[in-house]
């Protein structure tokens, strides 16, 4: 789950990094009288905000309520913006960057640090790139600080800071369950003060539960994606025109590999996932159905998900929603028999190998 | 060979009265695995399967088990997984799914220290046909033969396993790490069982999208790995940076694309299948 | 550090562990009037208030008067009464006992519960007792508590109360650096709830930098030996004739057991430590001096402190403070020879053995 | 025999700068001790004794060291251990005194998890005569023979191995536990190593009041230690309750006297001297 900027920023704020000050408003209405420089910054879930117009400078109550009036429910880069973060303006000498991320190939919590900020980290030579694991037991020492700030060749005053930074970063990347947080830029202030002038923090999807306080807002979803995800779906949109229903993630995966393969397009990824229930399959369909397939493919092998409820459900769907596109079934494993025989008395036949039930619906669908 | 389990481990089940707990105890048991108790805290003193059942972990330990299926909730998973390394138990194979990664990554560490290995979460576990399975594999895909599979997936585990057994061949062992971030095993920790089980012949790595797992594994397999490696991924079709249901399963930054991996397989002289079911082919 | 049970209760309080209502006085003025039955105790660090009449109960404001004016400045247990704790009566049920402390054989810390609170837990037999060693990476978990209640028997209602209070004292244990966090009792309330009815926290006395909040208070020391605290000695006053300047705890101890073994008796332990400076010697002199021995004994087996500034430091101290009583000095080490030098030009005589130089002393001090 | 160190052990020293770091570094260089280099954070570039002194332990790792001498204020001495750790150092002994236990513990089990040993905190080191020190035990004392020391205590070790010196005999290894209340060794784990050497001999044990340290060395030297064992308890005439200076020196709960402890050498055939100098007589 990503924090808007204000939400990371206010994290930050709890745990003692930090910030520039500033306040949210949802209107121009909640604009406090300029008093000093200030940016605006559209709060929408994607980077390059800067060049595609989403930030603005104010030196003057004109130009503060010029930039609100452009940017308050303008789009940034196809994102609506409906809420700005104003805030002191900092006197950048320069900008650094900084994360905490799960390096998944190592299993550790992972440090990266640069002196090369205000970029994507991904543009900055590997050279220009410190990165350090960090022990998931002992967690962040002072240490790693003293080796990062000295990569970055810091002095002693800039060094502390840094150390204090990354030490309440890692209580951030901790106490939030984060996939990532990072900051970027990391500023050098006119005063000399290191300042986080962005905040992206990403927890982990499965700890939402224990932070409950941030909303789940995802616009990087599209509206069916969230109504899919809302009944607990795992569900993508893709941008072909079959139909897709599977159980487990590679499995679905790999239908989604082999109909590719042979040059069909499929319009989604649907897991099933490891429930056994008839409603399952049905509310399945119905969110397939709302993306408008030229034809469906169910692909099922039946585990903790037994072949017979799929099939029962699969006759209800039909039923129900009176689905006119053509729908090619494999059925496998647990229960296959039984639900080949329920197919068959509502006049579905189905494939109990994956490749032909593939070949089959690509050849239903036709060209896109 | 021992790996990991044989048919000797005894099994408890943390967990047992629940749904998943409940019906997977039964099929391990009809699979002819030694469990040899559950554990539900409040429950103790019911009996499943004719299984006694424990409020702790430790009152089951006069039974020694070696091994525990935790089939609890979520956020409960990391105390039980805690509770089972301090009684001592050393598989600890966890069936649930969305547990936090930060847990699982307590959970893996301090197995580490205690000597003990760690299955899941959100994988299918292990299944050694004619020994011993934990976790909820279909017990009628196998045959017991010279095949050991190792994947990130669950189903598609059963696909390419029962693709196998249909072929003909059988398998050794096999075991899903898990579809997470932080699974408590990867390839190169599997291959090292594999490599080391006179009862193993083949390999399979079924891998997907994501993470650096199979470049890792393929380093491994050019410098140690003399037996035959076979190799499927799923996700050669995701779109970057879309979730596809694993958490596991998402592309970024150009690490672990599916081609990525695919041309380090190639490189380690690995032949990946275009599809599940090609896999008994490139096994000949 | 021992800390006062309104202080242990205000930490507590602070982890959400519950403790009854209650307001601290320090004189009978800032009492407030009575409005419910209340329990006064007197804050005092000894163990066996109840026994010695340190806890008054009131149920009227005569009473509560009464109370407090019986107990605020008088003696418990030897120890002068200056606080007293004005807390809710309650309607005890039951008692128990929790506590968390240090198991020095494992290294680890170790839960202690019992059923059978309320007394002192040394008096409890062994099979009432739950001890359970207590991992100190993965920390408390709940099935700790689980086991815990198990013991005792309690429903999943109680069970629950403990566990949550269980987590949050060792969370206190950690935060604090304790040696010990201990509730005798723990009462079940007439209303079911499980409320902490006194509080014992000692903190580890190298950790006190930590928590510069809590006042160095040990009313169990003697005024010479919170002076030679403040100084930052291993100080202990004795009840023997004989002063002792040692250099090493295991050394100093050595000395007062050889002193012992041969009928000598020991007035104090002075670990000068590891620091070579005279001054230190000096001032160990003055304190060993304000204990007014009959002789004093200097044991040095030199290292990091050096024989040589040792003998020097006695010269000092001979001329500083004019001494009377016979110093017997041992040298052995690090500069012995030039330790030895000093001395003897300065008309001391220093033994380079420890048995000889405490046989001497024994027999310059005479009999107790 | 390696126990613990030997003559190629390199060691490095952190917080070399100071008082203390750099004095017994100069006495480790004589003693033959191979330093190769101190850490001080900020002091990078210097020289100590003609060493190098980098600001991190991780820019001194390609002169291999093994060991480290840590010698930094108390508050900073978790972290120097845990960067220690961090850069593979296996053996991490620690000179300051007044470390919160809890810091000791957090040090402990986690050089345990990375296979590390811990030597204090505020303890004497460690001295293989004509081998290695790592320490603050006077050069002076030793001479190489066939006794080992183990000790809770400091200038009380260097008076019976001085006794032990001056009688004649000499000493194959003595190691300072360190008198805090969690050392990083105890009794048990040091006498595993005596017991194996074959260069020692006979092995001398110096205890003092408080836990249980020696009574559980005494129950191991009865099942396990064939060699002859003898001891000193400091700490006889010490009053309940009253705290010697080392944390370690207090009397609870009627465990941990210096009665109980002598007991319990009487019965595992372990000689206890009564006065430090009598070590040597017992040892013959």
């Amino acid at each position: 789950m990503n924090l808007y900027e204000y939400s990371g920023k206010e994290i930050f704020r709890k745990f003692q990094i930090p910030v520039p000050d500033g306040y949210v408003i949802t209107s121009a209405a909640e604009l406090k009288p300029y008093t000093s420089p200030v940016v605006v910054k559209s709060q929408v879930l994607i980077g390059g905000r800067g060049k595609s117009g989403g930030i603005k400078f104010a030196k003057d109550q004109a130009s503060l309520d010029q930039a609100v009036k452009d940017l308050m429910g303008s789009k940034v880069r196809g994102f609506t913006v409906n809420k700005l973060l104003i805030e002191q303006m900092l006197d950048i000498k320069k900008e650094f960057y900084l994360s905490i991320t799960l390096n998944r190939s190592e299993r550790k919590p992972m440090l990266i640090c640069s002196a090369s900020g205000g970029v994507e980290i991904e543009t900055v030579p590997e050279e220009q790139i410190f990165r350090k694991s960090i022990d998931p037991i002992t967690g962040y020492s002072d240490f790693i600080g003293r080796e990062a700030a000295k990569f970055m060749k810091f002095d002693e005053n800039l060094s502390k800071q840094l150390r204090s930074i990354l030490s309440k970063l890692y209580d951030v990347f901790v106490h939030y369950d984060c996939e990532l947080v990072e900051i970027n830029p990391l500023v050098m202030n006119g005063d000399g003060r290191l300042i986080a002038a962005d905040a992206k923090v990403i927890i982990d999807s499965d700890s939402t539960y224990r932070h409950p306080e941030f909303p789940k807002d995802d616009p990087e979803r599209t509206p069916l994606e969230l109504e899919a995800q809302s009944k607990g779906y795992a569900f993508v949109e893709l941008d072909g025109i079959i139909g897709v229903i599977a159980n487990g993630a590679g499995l679905t995966m790999a239908t989604l590999d082999a109909l590719l393969l042979h040059k069909g397009k499929p319009r989604n990824f649907l897991d099933l996932g490891g429930t056994d229930s008839t409603d399952i399959v049905v509310e399945a369909f119905d969110l397939v159905l709302k993306a408008k397939p030229r034809a469906i493919l169910v692909n099922i092998f039946g585990g903790v998900t037994k072949c017979d409820t799929v099939a029962s459900g699969i006759v209800e769907a039909k039923k129900k929603f009176g689905i006119s596109q053509h729908i090619v079934v494999r059925l496998s494993g647990v229960r296959e028999n039984e639900g080949r025989e329920i197919l068959k008395q509502n006049g579905i036949d189905a494939f109990s190998e994956m490749m032909p039930a593939v070949e089959k619906v690509v050849s239903l669908a036709g060209g896109a | 060979m021992k790996v990991i389990v044989d048919s000797d481990t005894k099994v408890i089940v943390q967990g047992i009265t629940g749904h998943q707990g409940m019906f997977h105890t039964g099929e391990m048991l009809k699979f002819g695995t030694k469990v040899v108790a559950g554990v539900s805290p409040g429950k103790g003193g019911q009996k499943v399967h004719d299984l006694p059942v424990f409020d702790t972990v430790s009152e089951a330990m006069h039974l020694m088990p070696e091994a525990t299926m935790i089939s609890v909730p979520a956020p409960l998973v990391k105390d039980a997984a805690y509770e089972a390394l301090d009684s001592g138990i050393k598989v600890v194979y966890i069936l649930t799914e969305h547990v936090p990664f930060h847990d699982a990554m307590d959970i893996l560490y301090n197995a580490r220290r205690k000597g003990a290995v760690v299955l899941g979460p959100n994988g299918p576990g292990i299944t050694r046909p004619g020994m011993c399975k934990i976790g909820i594999m279909p017990n009628t895909i196998f045959r017991k033969g010279n095949v050991a599979v190792a994947s990130r997936s669950g189903t598609l585990t059963y696909e390419i396993v029962n693709a196998i057994t249909q072929s003909g061949m059988g398998e050794s062992t096999v075991i899903g790490l898990g579809g997470d971030p932080v699974p408590g095993m990867d390839f190169i920790e599997v291959l090292e069982l594999f490599n080391a089980d006179p009862d193993t012949e083949k390999i399979v790595l079924v891998g997907e999208i994501g993470g650096s797992n199979e470049e890792r594994a393929a380093e491994y397999i050019k410098k140690y790995v003399k037996k035959k490696v076979v190799a499927y991924i799923a996700g050669r079709s995701a779109p970057p940076g879309k979730r596809m249901g694993h958490a596991g399963a998402i592309i970024e930054r150009g690490v672990g694309t599916a081609e990525s991996k695919i041309k380090a397989f190639g490189d380690a002289g690995v032949d990946v299948a275009e599809y599940p079911v090609d896999i008994p082919k490139l096994l000949r």
